[in-house]
């Protein structure tokens, strides 16, 4: 599935999307991205971190409060990491977060944390398009994050 | 001085822990136990307790515009408290933040009564240190090495976090009632910031950092895609909204849930729990008969897996009960002496009013006679799937040992 | 076809279509397989493979390939399951529950080896994959036991258990074997 | 400096400029750049321009041509002047490309840089949006209002100058031990060398021959061995380990612990006393091949050339006493403790040999399995002078062995062992001693059992061609294990020739075991001594992979060699010299500039987890004795991932804090709350 099959009416629905992005790969890999005229969705917006490692769940959750529809944290590969970890951190953090998404009956698919590499414009658009298919799929399945609140 | 108590919904610990300001002769109080049909009339200081929900809005409001000062007593009532679990399952147990200004909070479960003759008297509250502070057991903070969910302590002095037990006493200011001195991993009912699950849930996700999880590429752009199964440390941790927002879910910024509702509050905040956690949190509850209840619960399951519990234990259980109606009597004649006489009791056998140390096979701390301790802990962690019933108490537990269902007739 | 014709087929190139990738996919631990180096320890370490023509590293790249013939191969049913590759092996391909994986599915498809189809019959119609022989039945009187020992058809006269007849159903009632050899089963 | 002091400082710099915040308005000039059509083709920049203006704070809102030009550049410096705008945003692209340009303009303006804020609406919006103009409009705005939320709480980066200690500490002299003392002391920097064991050189001395040209080892490092011990500027310690290291990059003060030779530097180097020494123990660095005094020097051209006793084995005969000549021999010297301050460290610490007794099927070091060697065994019988007399004996008999097999990738590509990398060295040190056996003993077949052959680089691949010319057989097949005949005591490899698909069993009468490249022992201790992180194999991990793969995790500490994973000579070699080079820099330099965006402890938030220290990759991060945080403003590396860690939020990053974060997620996330009472 790519993001052309997604139905305009959920499409709609997908207007806000926070990324959190680390100053390394991520950023450049969206730079990379950007120089290749790469398409993607516009929802997509950018925050430029330090390090993924420095995302925490509150940030995420400020973001959720705040209108986005979904977040997702982009660092750099596993073992790449520039302040050697940061990216795993995040990862188990998000791992814990989607499980509160679980518990609460919601979609697992509102955060997500994915990797990149910074000469690689392709793995940050398709790190974007992944996002905004899955978050489709959930959005399809059960709605938004603010439906019936 | 005026003070009006009023008793919203469900939980009554903290309005009867009130009965103890009776007898001090600077108050007028009246106890109020039906706002809704209260009578108007002006007060100077309004102590609220209990849960909150939307339809307590005008009630509320009522007795804001009444009052001097509005102060909220007890965790129910500032943060939405362990009633606020059932906003997982859709309910709206809000904060009284959330319907009128508040003067003053005082926060915990149970309230403390010297906070709350601080506040009434709109004294400057004396600044509390962090649990870990006052925490007999020592941290090192390191990365963990696993994580696990059941309560089996022999060491007393290491952190429960070093010991992959989650304990929210990071983020908990020193209290009265000291779960953690039952081997009762802190909970965090009187949060040192806002939103402390939050923070607490990316401290313990980063305290897990070290552990290797599977990681597996996605098809698009041939990244690693990340987080997306669950693995050891999640499936050790099965219960994350009743382990780091057992009392502060309706605060902590997460949206509401929208897991279909059994219609009961109480079985509500009871499903999606885990199996050993289920004492302590009836103990929480409150109520009149809270005692009866927890142990009924654990009865239950004692019974249907053929645990046998010492004669000790057997004693200590009908002395809580003993006490139990005692303490009704008491409420009834709001008799402060009595009433501090039967609860003394009771912390005594059951460590706090939480009753922290009233668990699965007894009494954790001071069982003497060990025949079928180590047996009965083995049991009750050895997770029976199935369905247990004891007469008003009715429960499922899935291999996992999380309550799926669970019905409880109010006596 | 003669032998000489089909060892040219056998020359000819092999295209993509003679492969089936997805057929495997269902192998558990297909992600142990795919990281197989054909170092040849399975195959050095094989205790079979010395005395029968198993090469155990063959059946594995085949199975990396896609190559449906080896559930046709012979060889799979020669494993004595003895987990010498299995301890070995330098990346944790675990090639004795690869073979036994394909057993299952060359069974499903007829293609069992006589002689497991000779054992399972035993099975069926003894209780034991080595039937009892007037001999030892008179020995199992004269020491005092009974004539059969106790195994489920021991009780298959009481047949009306339907759970028993269940199990047989399952477990021996295997599919014929096939005549037409090139898979179509996909 | 104090605990107390330091702590305050970092409590100074957070009240600095809080209290500059007190001090002024912030007044936000805000600039749209048109990038010609870049942006301007797909962004209505004059609507987004419209739209900062409507911003609190912002007292001018500009759209222009090119920004980046000189023209814009001057907008940016006259606005400063005329409008006394403090803070600066400028939407164009990306911060690397031009917000240095923008952030250097104001500081010549006389603001700190750190009050410029970079919006990139071309790289994640104009370019990547073409085709969906109104939306990517709509995103420019959203994302110039975040900068602009953002620009209002940035806060003052100070940049300090740290001035650095003029000396390094090199671990270990190996040849990169070498090569990195001998370049960092030619680029004038006194050096303290320390060395695990009594003689410098490492592994290479122990060696036979080079690969790919065959030269001899001791021969080539004999030069630098010298010169480094000659060096004026090298302070050379053996029999010496690392104790303790605090400070941090450019300052460190390393506590070391120096083991005594019992004999005294006016050593001539006679031999005397080892000749009638009566104890024999197995030289340690023969591998075991020869025998060895209890007072010994290592090998003959052992550098430093003194003498040194093994207190261990030594039975205080005292015949060396009294037979020394220049009476040099002491029992009496003592362990020393040494304190160097030193501005860098470079560790090069190096390998060992794996160990391939582990690995059951191949019975090594097992009774009736003594021809089973490893390759630094044939290496030391190969070797000039040996016990051997330079010959191949088999070690059971001291027969020339008619059959040799080498086995490839012992302990190496395992994951069994738990070591999944390959060795990547072993092929070529493998068909290198082939060749030379098989050039020795033409009717000796040597065969080499490899799973690939991986011989890149040039030079390597003629090696191998050499090898095959010669006559080595080379077998494609992992063997599976080694048997021995229990009557004739004849060694049997099992192993599949893949590509024939034929089982074989090959005769063997000596199997050469080509093992692992493994971290070296006591790296443990050494890695949290340094409090340097090692990676999942144990080697000392770098900072960047590819991008700076000789720097640890630990600023001012460098890597070189096989302490980072397994090397041959030459990549050591480049490899110490790039360390060298890099942690000299800030030595001849004599200061290091750091921006100080390090993160400041609340206090009365803090709650003493500690959880701020686990996470500090740097080690930035220290624990006073009453359990608060202290931030070493030189370690740290503005990562931000104490911030998350932390339970109560106190920790936090300069200018990346919570509630600047959620200043700029609040307009990019939609704009406020969705439905208030609930989320």
């Amino acid at each position: 599935m790519s993001c052309e099959d997604i139905e305009p009416e959920v499409m709609e629905k997908i207007q806000d999307i926070v990324v959190f992005m680390c100053n390394e790969c991520g950023q450049g890999s969206a730079n990379t991205a950007g120089v290749a005229r790469m398409a993607y969705n516009p929802a997509i917006r950018i925050v430029r971190v330090q390090c993924t490692g420095q995302v925490g769940p509150i940030q995420i959750m400020d973001a959720l409060n705040n209108g986005a529809d979904a977040v997702a944290c982009v660092g750099c590969c596993l073992g790449a990491c520039h302040f050697f970890n940061g990216n795993i951190l995040s990862m188990h953090r998000i791992k814990l977060l989607k499980k509160v998404f679980k518990e609460l009956g919601y979609s697992d698919q509102f955060v997500n944390q994915y990797t990149s590499r910074a000469a690689e414009g392709e793995t940050a658009v398709g790190d974007f398009e992944d996002l905004v298919i899955r978050l489709s799929n959930a959005i399809r399945e059960e709605g938004t994050i603010k439906d019936g609140c | 001085m005026d003070v009006r108590i009023f008793q919203f919904n469900g939980c009554n610990k903290c309005f009867n822990e009130t009965i103890l300001l009776n007898g001090e002769s600077k108050y007028k109080i009246e106890f109020i136990e039906d706002p809704k049909n209260w009578k108007e009339m002006k007060t100077d200081v309004s102590v609220i307790t209990g849960y909150l929900l939307p339809e307590d809005k005008d009630t509320l409001e009522k007795i804001k515009s009444n009052s001097k000062r509005v102060v909220g007593y007890g965790n129910c009532t500032t943060m939405g408290g362990i009633f606020a679990l059932a906003n997982q399952r859709g309910y709206e147990v809000s904060p009284l933040s959330s319907f009128i200004e508040e003067t003053e909070k005082v926060n915990g479960c149970l309230g403390e009564i010297e906070e709350l003759s601080v506040a009434i008297n709109s004294e400057a509250a004396p600044k509390l240190q962090n649990l870990c502070a006052v925490c007999a057991r020592e941290t090192t903070c390191d990365y963990l090495e696993s994580v696990h969910r059941q309560i089996e302590l022999e060491d007393e002095t290491t952190c429960f976090n070093d010991l992959g037990y989650l304990c929210n006493g990071f983020v908990a200011k020193e209290c009265k009632e000291r779960c953690i001195d039952y081997n009762a991993p802190c909970r965090g009912c009187k949060p040192i910031i806002d939103r402390s699950g939050i923070r607490m849930l990316g401290m313990f996700g980063t305290l897990m950092g070290n552990i290797e999880v599977a990681t597996e590429h996605s098809e698009l752009g041939a990244t690693d895609k990340l987080a997306d199964r669950d693995d050891d440390i999640t499936d050790s941790l099965p219960d994350v909204l009743g382990n780091f927002f057992r009392f502060t879910l309706s605060t902590s910024g997460l949206p509401r849930g929208r897991i279909p509702s059994s219609g009961n509050i109480l079985n509500d905040v009871f499903t999606g729990r885990l199996i050993e956690e289920l004492p302590l949190i009836s103990g929480l509850l409150g109520g009149n008969r809270s005692i009866s209840l927890t142990l009924k619960i654990i009865e239950t399951y004692e019974t249907a897996n053929s645990i046998e519990v010492s004669e000790q234990t057997k004693k200590y259980r009908k002395e809580l009960l003993d006490l139990e109606s005692q303490l009704q009597e008491a409420i009834k004649s709001k008799d402060p002496k009595q009433y501090k006489k039967i609860t003394d009791e009771i912390r005594k056998i059951g460590g706090n009013m939480n009753l922290s140390n009233v668990y699965f096979g007894g009494f954790k701390a001071q069982i003497d006679d060990k025949d079928n301790f180590e047996d009965y802990k083995a049991h009750v962690f050895d997770v029976v799937e199935g369905t247990y019933k004891n007469g008003s108490v009715e429960f499922t537990i899935d291999p996992i040992g999380i309550v799926k269902e669970i019905k409880i007739k109010e006596g | 076809m003669s032998d000489v014709e089909e060892q040219q087929k056998n020359r000819e190139f092999k295209t993509d279509d003679d492969f089936d990738t997805e057929f495997f996919k269902r192998i558990e631990n297909r992600s142990n397989i795919m990281k197989c180096i054909q170092c040849g320890t399975c195959t050095a370490s094989c205790e079979s493979g010395r005395w029968t023509a198993l090469k155990t590293r063959s059946i594995v790249r085949k199975v990396v390939l896609g190559d449906l013939s080896v559930l046709d191969d012979p060889d799979i049913w020669l494993c004595t399951t003895c987990y010498q590759c299995y301890e070995r092996c330098p990346r944790d391909v675990k090639p004795t529950d690869v073979i036994m994986e394909l057993r299952n599915y060359a069974t499903k498809r007829g293609n069992i080896s006589p002689n497991h189809r000779a054992v399972v019959g035993y099975l069926k119609n003894f209780g034991h994959a080595v039937p009892i022989n007037d001999e030892v039945r008179k020995r199992r009187v004269e020491l005092g036991l009974e004539e059969l020992p106790p195994t489920a058809f021991k009780y298959k006269q009481e047949g009306d258990d339907k759970d028993l007849k269940k199990i047989e159903k399952y477990m021996f009632d295997l599919p014929p074997v096939k005549e037409e050899k090139k898979g179509e089963e996909k | 400096m104090t605990v107390e002091e330091k702590v305050k400082k970092t409590d100074e710099i957070k009240g600095g400029a809080d209290s500059k915040e007190a001090e002024e308005e912030p007044r936000i000039g805000v600039f749209i750049c048109h990038c010609g059509h870049n942006i301007a083709g797909t962004v209505d920049v004059a609507k987004v321009a419209e739209y900062a203006k409507t911003l609190p704070n912002v007292v001018k809102a500009e759209h222009y041509m090119f920004m980046c030009s000189k023209p814009g550049v001057q907008m940016l410096k006259d606005s400063i002047e005329e409008l006394g705008v403090n803070r600066t945003v400028v939407a164009s692209c990306s911060k690397n490309q031009h917000g240095r340009t923008f952030a250097n303009a104001i500081q010549e303006e006389g603001l700190n840089k750190h009050r410029h804020q970079q919006v990139n609406i071309r790289e994640f919006n104009s370019w990547v949006h073409q085709k969906e103009k109104d939306k990517a409009t709509e995103k420019a705005k959203k994302l110039v209002e975040a900068g602009v939320n953002r620009a209002r709480k940035l806060e003052d980066v100070e940049t300090r100058r740290i001035a650095t200690t003029k000396a390094a500490l090199v671990i270990g002299a190996g040849i990169a031990g070498l090569r990195a003392s001998y370049d960092l002391a030619e680029l004038g920097i006194p050096v303290y060398l320390i060395e695990r064991l009594s003689t410098i050189g490492g592994h290479m001395t122990q060696l036979n021959k080079t690969f790919p040209t065959l030269e001899c080892p001791q021969c080539s490092i004999s030069p630098l061995t010298n010169g480094v011990a000659n060096h004026p500027l090298v302070e050379l310690y053996t029999n010496a380990q690392i104790k303790n290291v605090g400070g941090s990059m450019g300052n460190f003060e390393v506590e070391v612990e120096i083991k005594p030779r019992y004999v005294k530097d006016n050593c001539t180097s006679c031999g005397e006393c080892s000749a009638h020494c009566p104890v024999e123990v197995p030289s340690e660095w023969d591998s075991g091949m020869s025998i060895r005094k209890a007072i010994y020097k290592a090998y003959p051209q052992a550098i430093p050339a003194t003498f040194v006793r093994d207190k261990k084995n030594c039975i205080e005969c005292n015949t060396c006493v009294n037979i020394c000549p220049v009476k040099a021999v002491d029992f009496s010297m003592e362990t020393e403790t040494k304190t160097f301050k030193v501005g860098s460290i470079v560790v090069a610490a190096g390998y060992d040999e794996y160990d391939p007794s582990e690995i059951e099927p191949y019975h090594y070091g097992q009774k009736g399995f003594e021809d089973v060697i490893t390759q630094l065994k044939l290496e030391r019988m190969l070797a000039p002078g040996s016990l051997t007399n330079s010959q191949v004996l088999r070690p059971s008999d001291a027969k020339i062995p008619k059959s040799v097999v080498m086995i490839q990738c012992v302990g190496s590509r395992n994951d069994q062992v738990g070591n999944e990398y390959c060795t990547g060295v072993c092929c070529k040190f493998a068909i290198k001693n082939a060749r030379i056996v098989k050039e020795m003993y033409p009717d000796t077949d040597v065969t080499i059992c490899y799973i690939d052959v991986r011989t890149p680089g040039l030079n390597f691949e003629e090696l191998y061609k050499s090898a095959q010319e010669v006559g080595v057989r080379f077998i494609r097949g992992r063997p599976s294990e080694i048997v021995r005949d229990p009557i004739s005591g004849n060694l049997k490899v099992i192993v599949e020739d893949t590509l024939s698909m034929t089982p074989l069993q090959l005769k063997a009468d000596m199997v050469v075991l080509s093992a692992a490249m493994v971290p070296p022992e006591g790296i443990g201790p050494l890695g949290s001594k340094l409090q340097v992180l090692r990676s999942k194999e144990g080697f000392l991990k770098e900072f960047h992979i590819k991008m700076n793969p000789t720097l640890s995790s630990k600023g001012g500490i460098f890597i070189a060699g096989a302490i980072q994973g397994p090397k041959d000579i030459s990549e050591s070699v480049a490899q110490a010299g790039n360390a060298a080079a890099i942690a000299a820099a800030p030595l001849v330099k004599g200061y290091i500039e750091k921006e100080m965006l390090i993160p400041s402890v609340d206090l009365d938030l803090c709650v003493r987890c500690g959880l701020c220290k686990t996470v500090c990759a740097p080690a930035a991060i220290q624990i006073n004795d009453d359990g608060t945080p202290m931030v070493n403003e030189v370690a740290c590396k503005s990562c931000g991932m104490c911030m998350p860690a932390c339970p109560t939020g106190a920790i936090q990053l300069l200018n990346f804090s919570d509630k600047q974060l959620l200043d700029e997620i609040i307009p990019i996330a939609g704009g406020g709350a969705v439905c208030e009472d609930e989320l």
